[in-house]
C-alpha cells in the first residue's frame, strides 16, 4: 500500500512543516496532522504488531478506538507506552517508536508464532505448560511474560505535574459533534451553565471527516460558527482534548483534560494533564457511533481501514490511504467513502455492497457489486488485492492497495452503562442502543441511533431542551439547522466464509473460529467466552470487536444477539494515566505534613524527625561524635532521669469538653468514673470500644465545674473526636455537652526530671511550686514569663517528677527557648520519642504496642479501672467468656538472661523445652529498649497468664531474624516500682 | 503583659511567608494571597435550648445575631462564621490575647461553650479573578457567584486538609486550616496558583 | 480427555473440532445428597473435594448466573499465607500447599505463579508488627523473610526511596506467595467436579430454603424445587440474603472492593507488593497488565462498582510508592462484593438448622483461601463436624468473645 | 455519590465517612440476660440488598452524624436526616 499526501484538501495547515521521527527514521508532517496521518502521508502504513501472532498492523481507525497503531511516544522519563498514533497531535521534534517487536518492526522474530497458530488457538495455555511442574516459574512463565505486553514503561519518575479540579454545571455535553454542539447551543442560549467536552483537539466530531453541508454551507463552517457563539457565552466552558471517561453515582463524571500532550514538554507552571470531577445536574451523551469492521480473511492487513476513517483521512488530513481502493460495505455509509475518495482524486476500483437488495445509491462512477462479499485480502505487510465472491458465487480478484470496510455503526453507549444497566439490542439498526438512564443522562444524535446528520442536529437540540425545561430553564425551540445527506440503512453481515484467518479482536488476535471453539468447550455465556478467548480485553476494550464477537457467539450457541447480550461496560472509556488520578498528591505530597509549633526550634537542635501519623516528631537529638542513635537516646534518658529533660508533646490529641452534662458524658465514654474529679486535677482515663476491647487512653483534667480538657494518643486523636461525636449525636443526643478539638491551639512540652521544678519555677508567675501548691496530678491555668496565659499539668509519662506546660501555640517557640535557658544551669536536654519510649518501658506504661486492638483492660493490668456502677461504651461485651478467660495473653515485663543479650520486638514466647509450633505459642514481645538505668535490655510483652508468671524463665523465638534466646518474665515496672521519683 | 509585649505571636509559616510576585509572570496576578495574623478566633457551641438567648446576647454585646447555617454575620469589630450545627467561629483582629474569649464568656457564659482557637488556625485571604478556579482545585463546594452567596460560610476539605471557607467581598475568600497543616497547605495552594500568577501580600 | 501438549497437538490437526466440553450443562435432578449454593471458587472446590476426597458425588452446585461469575471472576488473583493468628495461619498455609499441587491435581493450567508477596513497612511499629507475623509464620513452618530497606531496594530499585512522605524502611517477604489466573481456578474445579459426576447447574437461582422441624429439606429455585439431605451455602457476595432464607442473621456487611488493570506493558514488576503507608497493592499479570487495588469504598454495596474518591485514594498511594507508573494508563476498573465480617476472618461452620452448613465472611481474602475453604467445607459437610484447620471459624465466636481480629479494628466490618 | 447534608447542602461522598447500619438501637441496661440483645446490636446485621438506613459522618464538613437512607444495589440516596434530630424509634425486634 502506498499511502500519500493529497495535493489539496484537509484541515491541516500546509504552510507549516513539523519534523518527527518514527523508529529513528525522520519524516515531516503538518500542523493538524495526527501521528498516524503524518505516517500515512509519508507512505508508512506498518505501525505495529499484534499481541499473540505478531501480525503486521496499520491504523484501522481515525480516533481513540484504535487497536493496532500503538506507539511508545516520547523518550526518556516521558516515554508513554501504548499511545494511539491516531490520537497523537503531531508536534515539532516528536519521537515515537513501534512496540512489541524484536529486532525491528519490519523483521519481527515474534511473527513465527503465526506458524504455530494452529496450536495457539483461544485458551491453549490452559491445556499445557503443566509438565514438568518446576518449568512453569523457571521457563514457561518467563518466556510468556517477555512476549506479553505491548509497549514498555520506563522505570524513572515522571517529570510532569498533574492537577485535579471540581467542575459544576447545569448541563454537561459529552461529545462536540453535530448533536453535542446543538445541545450546548440550546442550553447556552437558555442561560444555563454548560460544559462541553470532546476528546479531540478540535470540536466537530464526525463532521471534521465528512463532506456534508449544513444550511447550505460546508459543515465545517457551521461548526466554527457554533463554536464562536459558544465561546461568547460567559456560562459555557469548552473543553477540547478532554475525554469524559466515566459516569459515577450522583451524576458525577470523571474527565481527563490533556492540557499539554500536544507539545513536546508542558510550559512552566502548567500541568501535563488535568483530572476533572464534574457534578452535573443533567448530561447529554453525544458520543456518536463507532464503525464496525467486517470479518473476512486477512481483514487485519495494513491498508484495511474503517470506511469512515479512510474518508476522514482524505477530508480532515488530506491523505489518501492508497492509490486504488475497494470499498466493502453492508450499509449506506460506504457510498460516502467512494464519493469522497473519487472527489479527492483517488481511484476507487469497486464498491462491494453485501446487500443483494441494496437501493440505488450515489457512488459516483464507482462500479457497485451488489450481493457480493470480499472473502479475503491478499498480501501480508500490505494489501495487494481482494478476492470477491459475487452474488452468483463467482469469484474474481480485484487489485487494490487499500480496503475501506463498513459493518454498520455501534452507538458509543459506554458511559450510559457504567452504573449497572445493559444496552438494548435494536434489530433494525443492528446495534445496541443506550438503556434508559432517566433524567440524569440522555443520549442524543448517533449515540441514540439517529444515524443521519439532520436527525442528529434535531435530536441534540430537542433532548437538551427537554432536560433544561425539567431544570427550570425556558429554552427557545428554534428550527434545527437544515442538512442533506443520505438516509442510513444496514443489513447485518457478521462474518464471511474465508480462506485466511478472519479477525474479530485485532489486538488480541481473536479470530472468527475462536468463538465457536469457546462455545463448543462449554464457555457459552458471553462473559465466559470473553474470558476464554480474551475478546474485548485489549487496550481498545472491544470497541471494534465486541458486537461482531457477540454475533458470532450467538451463531455458535443458537441464541439471538439480544439473548447473548453484552459484557459489562466499565470505566475508563479510554485509558487514563495513573498520574492524572494522583494529581499533585504523590511523592512527598502524598499526605499533608503536620508540624508542631516547636518544629523550627527542634530543627535548630539537630533533631532527627520521625513520622507520627501525619505529624513529624523529633525521634532523638544526635550530637557530634555520637556513634549512633542508641548513644544519643541513652544520653537523653540519663539527662532526664538525673537532671531535667524537655520533650515536645504537642501532637497529643486535645479536646475541650464543656456543658452541664460534660461529667456524665465522660462517665459514659470512659470505663472509669469522673464525677469525683475535683476542679484543678487530672485523671488517667481508659476508653473502650463497644466490643469491650481497649480503644484509647490519656489524662483528662477538670478546669471548671462544667469544663474538662481531654488528651488522647497522637494516633487516635481524630478517631476519638469522631467517637465522641457519634456517642453524643447518635446515642445520647439528650446530653447537654459541647466538645471541640483544641489540639492546635496549644503547644505542649513535658519538662521531666529532678530539676524540672527548679527550671519551671523561674518561668511561673505568682506561685512557689511545691507539693502543696502543685501536687501530683494538679492541672491548672497559670501565667508565665510575665503574662503569657498557660496551663500546667503535673503528670508524668516518664515516671520522673514531671510537668506538662501548655501555652498558646504562637508563643511555644519563645517559651521552649525560655525553658531551655532556665534549665541551662541544670544541663537541660531535649529528648525525643525514642527516649520517651525507653522511659515509659522502664515504668511499664502501656502505649500503642500494647493497645493493639485485641487487648482488654484486664489484659493490660487495668481491669480495676472498669467501673461496675455505671453504663459505658464496651461494658457489656467485655464480660463475654472469651474476653475474661484465664489463659488470655496479659501484660508483663521481660528481661533477657545472659550478659549483653538484646531483646527484639515481635519475637514470640515459648515455654522452655516446648517444640516450636503455633499451638505452643505463649505470646509475644510488644516493646523493647536498652535501659540505661538498669544497664540492660528490657521489654514488655503479652503472655498467657503473664501476670502469674513473674520470675519464670521462658524461651524467646525470633526465627525471622535467626535468633533464639532465654529470658525471664517480670513485673512490667522495671524501674522505681514504688514511684518514689514522682513525688520527690 | 509587659514581657509578652516583646513576645510577638509567631505565625505558623514563619520564614516561608515572603511577600512578592510568583508563578506565571502575567501583567496583573490572577491571585492575591495575604495572611490574617495575629487574629482572635473563638469557637462557640450553643448549649441545649439556648439558641434564642444566645442570639440576643450576641446582638446586644456585638451588634449581630449568630448566622443561619452556611452564613456569616458582621458585628461590631467581630464576625460570626457558621461552622457546624449550632457551632460558630467569632473572629476579630486587633484585640489583646484572650480578650475576645473573655468578652464572649462575659456576655453569654452559660448560654454556650466557648473555646479560644486564636492560635489554632492559619487564616488566609485569597482574592482575584482566578480565586474561584484556584479554590475549585481543592474544594467540591460550588463557588459560582450565583450559588455561593456573598455571606457564604462553609466547612469543607481541600488537598486532604479540613478547611473553613467564607466569602470575603465580590472576588475574595477567607480560608483557615489547622496551624499544623499551615506550611503543607501553603505549598499546595501556591503550587496550584502558579499558572495564574499570584502575589503574596 | 486429559489436557496436555499432546492432546493440544492431536486436536490442532483436526482444527480443534473434537474438544469435549469442559463441563456438562445438566438440568437439575429432583434430589441430591448434597446441594452447594454458589458456583464460585469455594462452591466448586467444595464439590470437587466432596467427590475426590470423600467419594460423595450425588452433589449439585447451583449457580444463579454463569459459573465463576462471582468474586472468583473479579479479584486481584493474589495467593499468600502470611497470617498471624493460630486460627488463620495453618488454614491459609494448607491452602498454599493445595495451590502448589492444584494444576496437576485437576489437570488445568491455572498458572499458579509463586513470584513472591512483599508487604512494605514504613515505621518501627509496622516493622515490629510484621516481625510478630513473620515469626508466627516460621512457628508453623511457613516461609517468611524480613527485609530491610536495602533488601527492598535490591528487589525493586524503582520504588520511591528518595522523595517519599513515608519512607520505605523494609518489608515482610513470602517468596512462596504469588498469583493465580482466577478464572482458570473456577474452570479447573468445575471440570474436575463435573468429570466425577457432580452436576454443575448454571442459571439456577435459589429463591427459598425449605426447613421442617429444624431440619433442612431442599431449596426452591427458578428451575423448580430440589430436595437434599445436606445444604452448603457458599454464596459469597450474597451470603446475608441467602442465609435469611433459613432465618439466619449474619455478622456480615457486604461492601464493594474496586480493582483495576492497566494497559498491558512489557515486564515491569515481578512479584506482588503491598504498600504500607496507604491502600495499594499491585502485581503484573502474565498478559502484561498491572493488576492493582487498595481499599474497599467503605459503604454497603451489592452494585459491583465503586466511585471516584476510592480510585483517587488508591492511585495516589500507587504513584507515591512507584513514581514510574505515573505515565502508564489505567485501562479498566471493576468491583466485587466483599462479605466483610465483624473481625475480618471467615465463617466455615454448621448452623442451628440440621444439615445446613455456612461458608461466608471472606472479606477480600477469599481467593487465596479457595482450595482450603473447599477442602474444609467438604469435610464439615461430609463429617458434620468442623475440620481441625477451620475449627476457629465458628459462627458463634462473636457471641462467645473469640474474635479472630488480625487488624484489631473491632466490630465494624469496613475497618477490616 | 452525593449526599445532601442537612446543614451544608449537597456534597460529594469523599467529604463523608461511612460507619454502618443505623437501624440498630443500643440496648438499655447491662443485665447478663440481655446478652442476646447486645450481641444483635454489636455484631448482627440485616445487610439488605436494597434500601437501608446508614450512619454517615460529615467528617470533611460540619462533622454531623447523619442517617442516610440509601439503596445498596443502585447507590441511590433517598433521604438524609441528622442523627441528633432523630426521634429514637421504639426498640427494633431482634430477627425471629
Amino acid at each position: 500500500m502506498t499511502s500519500f499526501r493529497l495535493p489539496t484538501g484537509g484541515l491541516v495547515d500546509r504552510n507549516t512543516t513539523l519534523r518527527f521521527q518514527f523508529d529513528a527514521k525522520s519524516f515531516t508532517g503538518h500542523a493538524g496532522d495526527s501521528l498516524a496521518s503524518a505516517l500515512l502521508a509519508n507512505g508508512v502504513s506498518l505501525m505495529g504488531r499484534s499481541f499473540k501472532y505478531h501480525r503486521p498492523r496499520g491504523a484501522v481507525t481515525g480516533g481513540s478506538a484504535e487497536p493496532n497503531a500503538l506507539v511508545e511516544l516520547r523518550t526518556g522519563a516521558r516515554r508513554e507506552p501504548n499511545t494511539r498514533a491516531t490520537m497523537v497531535e503531531l508536534f515539532e521534534g516528536l519521537e515515537a517508536k513501534s512496540q512489541n517487536r524484536w529486532p525491528s518492526l519490519e523483521f519481527d522474530v515474534g511473527a513465527i508464532n503465526q506458524l504455530a497458530s494452529p496450536l495457539l488457538v483461544a485458551g491453549f495455555y490452559y491445556k499445557t505448560f503443566m509438565w514438568p511442574k518446576a518449568f512453569w516459574e523457571k521457563i514457561y512463565e518467563p518466556l510468556i511474560r517477555r512476549a506479553a505486553g505491548l509497549g514498555s514503561a520506563v522505570h524513572a519518575p515522571d517529570p510532569d505535574s498533574y492537577e485535579k479540579i471540581y467542575g459544576h454545571c447545569d448541563l454537561l455535553v459529552i461529545g462536540g459533534g453535530a448533536a453535542g454542539l446543538m445541545a450546548a447551543l440550546t442550553a447556552g442560549r437558555a442561560g444555563a451553565r454548560v460544559m462541553i467536552a470532546d476528546e479531540h483537539a478540535r470540536l466537530g466530531g464526525a463532521l471534521l471527516g465528512e463532506n456534508e453541508t449544513i444550511n447550505g454551507k460546508p459543515s465545517i463552517q457551521w461548526v466554527q460558527e457554533a463554536l464562536a457563539e459558544l465561546a461568547s457565552m460567559k456560562e459555557v466552558t469548552i473543553l477540547p482534548r478532554t475525554t469524559v471517561f466515566g459516569w459515577f453515582d450522583g451524576n458525577i463524571y470523571g474527565a481527563l483534560e490533556r492540557v499539554n500532550d500536544h507539545v513536546a514538554t508542558p510550559p512552566e507552571y502548567e500541568p501535563r494533564q488535568r483530572y476533572w470531577r464534574i457534578a452535573a445536574k443533567a448530561a447529554i451523551l453525544a458520543t456518536g457511533a463507532e464503525e464496525r469492521p467486517l470479518v473476512f480473511g486477512n481483514n487485519d492487513r495494513p491498508g484495511v481501514m474503517q470506511a469512515s476513517a479512510m474518508r476522514g483521512l482524505a477530508n480532515r488530513y488530506g491523505v489518501a490511504a492508497g492509490k486504488s481502493v475497494v470499498v466493502f460495505t453492508n450499509n449506506h455509509s460506504g457510498y460516502a467513502t467512494a464519493r469522497d475518495l473519487t472527489a479527492a482524486g483517488v481511484n476507487v476500483a469497486a464498491l462491494i455492497d453485501s446487500r443483494a437488495n441494496a437501493p440505488k445509491l450515489n457512488a459516483g462512477k464507482v462500479p457497485v457489486l451488489k450481493g457480493a462479499v470480499v472473502s479475503d485480502v491478499e498480501g501480508s505487510r500490505n494489501v495487494k488485492s481482494v478476492r470477491v465472491v459475487n452474488a452468483d458465487g463467482g469469484v474474481e480478484e480485484i487489485a487494490c492497495d487499500a480496503v475501506a470496510m463498513s459493518g454498520g455503526f455501534s452507538p458509543v453507549v459506554h458511559l450510559s452503562c457504567h452504573r449497572g444497566l445493559k444496552p438494548v439490542w435494536n434489530e433494525k439498526l443492528a446495534a445496541f442502543l443506550p438503556p434508559d438512564t432517566g433524567k440524569e443522562l440522555v443520549a442524543a444524535g448517533a449515540a441514540a441511533g439517529n444515524m443521519t446528520l439532520a436527525a442528529a442536529l434535531a435530536d441534540g437540540a430537542e433532548k437538551a431542551a427537554k432536560l433544561l425545561t425539567a431544570l427550570g430553564f425556558k429554552p427557545k425551540t428554534a428550527k434545527p439547522p437544515q442538512a442533506d445527506g443520505e438516509p442510513y440503512a444496514v443489513s447485518p453481515l457478521w462474518s464471511v466464509q474465508s480462506q485466511h484467518k478472519a479477525f474479530v479482536d485485532f489486538q488480541n488476535d481473536v479470530t472468527a473460529k475462536d468463538l465457536p471453539l469457546a462455545a463448543r468447550e462449554g464457555y457459552k455465556d458471553v462473559e465466559l467466552a470473553k474470558r476464554y478467548t480474551t475478546l474485548g480485553m485489549a487496550t481498545d476494550q472491544g470497541k471494534l470487536s465486541n458486537v461482531n464477537g457477540i454475533a458470532l457467539l450467538a451463531g455458535a450457541t443458537g441464541k439471538s444477539i439480544a439473548q447473548v447480550g453484552t459484557t459489562t461496560f466499565r470505566p475508563n472509556y479510554t485509558p487514563v494515566s495513573f498520574g492524572a488520578f494522583a494529581g499533585p498528591f504523590t511523592g512527598h505530597h502524598f499526605n499533608p505534613v503536620r508540624k508542631t509549633p516547636m518544629h523550627a526550634w527542634a530543627e535548630e537542635q539537630g533533631a532527627v524527625f520521625v513520622e507520627a501519623g501525619l505529624w513529624y516528631r523529633p525521634q532523638w537529638f544526635p550530637r557530634a561524635g555520637e556513634k549512633g542513635w542508641l548513644e544519643s537516646v541513652t544520653r537523653e534518658v540519663l539527662a532526664a532521669r538525673n537532671s531535667v529533660g524537655v520533650c515536645d508533646v504537642s501532637t497529643l490529641g486535645k479536646i475541650d469538653i464543656q456543658g452541664p452534662d460534660a461529667g456524665e458524658f465522660l462517665n459514659r465514654v470512659y470505663c472509669n468514673g469522673w464525677s469525683t474529679l475535683e476542679v484543678g486535677k487530672a485523671r488517667y482515663g481508659l476508653m473502650l470500644r463497644e466490643d469491650g476491647v481497649v480503644f484509647d487512653d490519656g489524662t483528662t483534667s477538670r478546669l471548671g465545674p462544667d469544663h474538662f480538657f481531654m488528651t488522647t494518643t497522637t494516633a487516635n486523636a481524630a478517631r476519638v473526636l469522631t467517637h465522641l461525636e457519634f456517642c453524643h449525636q447518635a446515642l445520647w443526643p439528650e446530653l447537654d455537652v459541647q466538645y471541640v478539638s483544641v489540639t492546635e491551639q496549644w503547644g505542649q512540652m513535658a519538662i521531666a526530671g529532678p530539676k524540672a521544678r527548679a527550671t519551671l519555677q523561674k518561668l511561673v508567675d505568682g506561685i512557689t511550686l511545691n507539693d502543696e501548691t502543685f501536687p501530683y496530678m494538679a492541672a491548672r491555668p497559670v501565667q508565665i514569663m510575665g503574662g503569657i496565659p498557660a496551663r500546667l499539668f503535673r503528670i508524668s509519662f516518664s515516671g520522673e517528677h514531671a510537668y506538662e506546660l501548655s501555652v498558646p501555640a504562637d508563643y511555644a517557640d519563645a517559651v521552649i527557648r525560655a525553658v531551655m535557658h532556665a534549665g541551662a544551669e541544670f544541663n537541660i536536654t531535649p529528648y525525643g520519642t525514642e527516649a520517651l519510649s525507653v522511659m515509659r518501658i522502664e515504668k511499664g506504661h502501656v502505649a500503642g504496642g500494647e493497645l493493639n486492638g485485641n487487648t482488654t483492660a484486664a489484659d493490660l493490668g487495668l481491669g480495676r479501672m472498669m467501673s461496675t456502677k455505671k453504663d459505658y461504651i464496651g461494658r457489656m461485651m467485655a464480660t463475654r467468656e472469651g474476653m475474661t478467660r484465664a489463659d488470655r495473653e496479659v501484660f508483663v515485663g521481660i528481661r533477657p538472661i545472659g550478659q549483653g543479650q538484646k531483646l527484639s520486638a515481635g519475637a514470640h514466647i515459648l515455654n522452655v523445652g516446648d517444640k516450636v509450633s503455633l499451638e505452643a505459642d505463649q505470646g509475644y514481645i510488644t516493646a523493647v529498649a536498652y535501659s540505661p538505668m538498669l544497664e540492660s535490655w528490657i521489654g514488655l510483652a503479652l503472655v498467657q497468664r503473664g501476670n502469674k508468671r513473674h520470675g519464670e524463665k521462658v524461651r524467646v523465638f525470633d526465627g525471622l531474624r535467626g535468633q533464639h534466646y532465654d529470658a525471664e518474665l517480670c513485673d512490667p515496672v522495671h524501674f522505681d516500682p514504688e514511684n518514689r521519683r514522682l513525688h520527690v | 503583659m509587659s514581657d509578652q509585649a516583646q513576645l510577638r505571636r509567631i505565625h505558623t509559616l514563619g520564614k516561608h511567608y515572603v511577600p512578592g510576585r510568583y508563578g506565571k509572570p502575567v501583567a496583573t496576578p490572577g491571585i492575591r494571597i495575604s495572611m490574617v495574623h495575629p487574629v482572635s478566633i473563638v469557637s462557640i457551641i450553643t448549649r441545649a435550648g439556648k439558641t434564642k438567648l444566645l442570639d440576643a446576647a450576641m446582638l446586644s454585646k456585638f451588634g449581630a445575631e449568630l448566622p443561619h447555617p452556611g452564613g456569616t454575620m458582621q458585628g461590631r469589630a467581630v464576625t460570626f462564621y457558621w461552622c457546624g450545627a449550632e457551632q460558630y467561629f467569632a473572629v476579630a483582629t486587633g484585640m489583646a490575647e484572650g480578650a475576645l474569649y473573655d468578652a464572649l464568656r462575659q456576655a453569654a457564659g452559660d448560654l454556650a461553650s466557648f473555646s479560644d482557637q486564636s492560635h489554632a488556625r492559619m487564616m488566609l485571604k485569597v482574592e482575584g479573578p482566578a480565586a474561584r478556579k484556584l479554590l475549585a482545585k481543592g474544594t467540591p463546594v460550588d463557588l459560582h457567584p450565583n450559588i455561593f452567596p456573598e455571606d457564604g460560610s462553609a466547612v469543607t476539605q481541600m488537598a486532604h486538609v479540613g478547611v473553613h471557607l467564607a466569602a470575603d467581598g465580590p472576588n475574595g475568600f477567607v480560608l483557615s486550616v489547622f496551624r499544623g497543616f499551615g506550611e503543607s497547605f501553603w505549598e499546595w495552594l501556591t503550587s496550584q496558583a502558579a499558572e495564574f500568577g499570584y502575589e503574596v501580600r | 480427555m486429559t489436557y496436555s501438549v499432546f492432546s493440544l497437538l492431536k486436536n490442532a490437526v483436526t482444527g480443534h473440532k473434537n474438544w469435549a466440553p469442559a463441563w456438562r450443562d445438566p438440568a437439575p435432578k429432583p434430589a441430591y445428597d448434597v446441594i452447594i449454593v454458589g458456583g464460585g471458587g469455594h462452591g466448586l472446590a467444595t464439590a470437587y473435594y466432596l467427590a475426590k476426597v470423600h467419594g460423595i458425588t450425588n452433589v449439585a452446585v447451583l449457580e444463579k448466573s454463569w459459573l465463576g461469575s462471582g468474586n472468583i471472576g473479579r479479584n486481584t488473583t493474589i495467593i499468600r499465607s502470611n497470617y498471624l493468628f493460630p486460627g488463620n495461619n495453618p488454614f491459609y498455609e494448607w491452602s498454599m500447599k493445595l495451590w502448589e499441587g492444584l494444576e496437576q491435581d485437576f489437570n488445568f493450567n491455572a498458572m499458579v505463579s509463586q513470584r513472591g508477596v512483599l508487604n512494605l513497612y514504613h515505621s518501627d511499629a509496622q516493622r515490629d508488627a510484621y516481625a510478630r507475623r513473620g515469626n508466627a509464620m516460621h512457628m508453623h513452618g511457613v516461609d517468611a523473610e524480613l527485609l530491610d530497606e536495602q533488601g527492598v531496594r535490591d528487589m525493586y530499585p524503582f520504588f520511591n526511596f528518595d522523595d517519599a512522605r513515608f519512607p520505605i524502611r523494609g518489608g515482610l517477604l513470602q517468596r512462596r506467595g504469588g498469583t493465580v489466573r482466577h478464572d482458570a481456578v473456577a474452570w479447573g474445579y468445575a471440570r474436575g467436579a463435573d468429570s466425577r459426576g457432580v452436576d454443575v447447574i448454571q442459571n439456577c437461582e435459589v429463591t427459598g430454603i425449605r426447613i421442617e422441624k429444624g431440619v433442612v429439606k431442599g431449596v426452591e429455585t427458578n428451575r423448580g424445587y430440589i430436595a437434599c439431605n445436606k445444604l452448603g451455602l457458599a454464596a459469597a457476595g450474597n451470603s446475608s440474603e441467602v442465609a435469611k432464607m433459613a432465618g439466619l442473621k449474619l455478622p456480615i456487611e457486604s461492601h464493594v472492593l474496586q480493582a483495576f488493570v492497566s494497559e498491558a506493558i512489557k515486564p515491569f514488576i515481578d512479584g506482588v507488593v503491598t504498600y504500607g503507608a496507604g491502600h495499594f497493592y499491585v502485581s503484573q499479570s502474565d498478559k502484561g497488565g498491572l493488576v492493582f487495588g487498595g481499599d474497599i469504598d467503605g459503604y454497603n454495596s451489592y452494585a459491583r462498582r465503586g466511585n471516584l474518591p476510592t480510585v483517587e485514594h488508591v492511585i495516589e498511594a500507587g504513584v507515591s510508592m512507584i513514581p514510574a507508573i505515573s505515565r502508564v494508563r489505567v485501562l479498566r476498573s471493576w468491583g466485587g462484593i466483599m462479605d466483610m465480617s465483624m473481625d475480618g476472618s471467615p465463617i466455615i461452620d454448621k448452623t442451628d438448622v440440621k444439615g445446613l452448613y455456612l461458608n461466608a465472611g471472606w472479606c477480600y481474602g477469599g481467593f487465596k483461601a479457595t482450595p482450603a475453604s473447599g477442602w474444609c467445607f467438604a469435610h464439615t459437610i461430609a463429617k458434620d463436624e468442623a475440620h481441625k484447620l477451620s475449627a476457629a471459624y465458628r459462627l458463634d465466636r462473636f457471641k462467645r468473645g473469640f474474635a479472630i481480629d488480625e487488624k484489631g479494628m473491632g466490630a465494624q466490618p469496613n475497618l477490616h | 455519590m452525593r449526599i445532601h447534608c442537612p446543614y451544608c447542602g449537597e456534597r460529594p461522598a469523599e467529604e463523608f465517612t461511612f460507619q454502618g447500619d443505623a437501624d440498630v438501637r443500643r440496648p438499655q441496661g447491662n443485665e447478663p440476660s440481655q446478652m442476646d440483645e447486645w450481641f444483635d446490636y454489636v455484631y448482627l446485621r440485616e445487610n439488605p440488598r436494597g434500601r437501608m438506613k446508614e450512619y454517615w459522618h460529615h467528617s470533611g464538613g460540619c462533622r454531623s452524624w447523619l442517617i442516610v437512607e440509601r439503596d445498596t444495589d443502585s447507590h441511590e440516596v433517598f433521604g438524609v436526616t441528622a442523627a441528633r434530630e432523630r426521634k429514637l424509634s421504639p426498640q427494633r425486634k431482634r430477627a425471629s
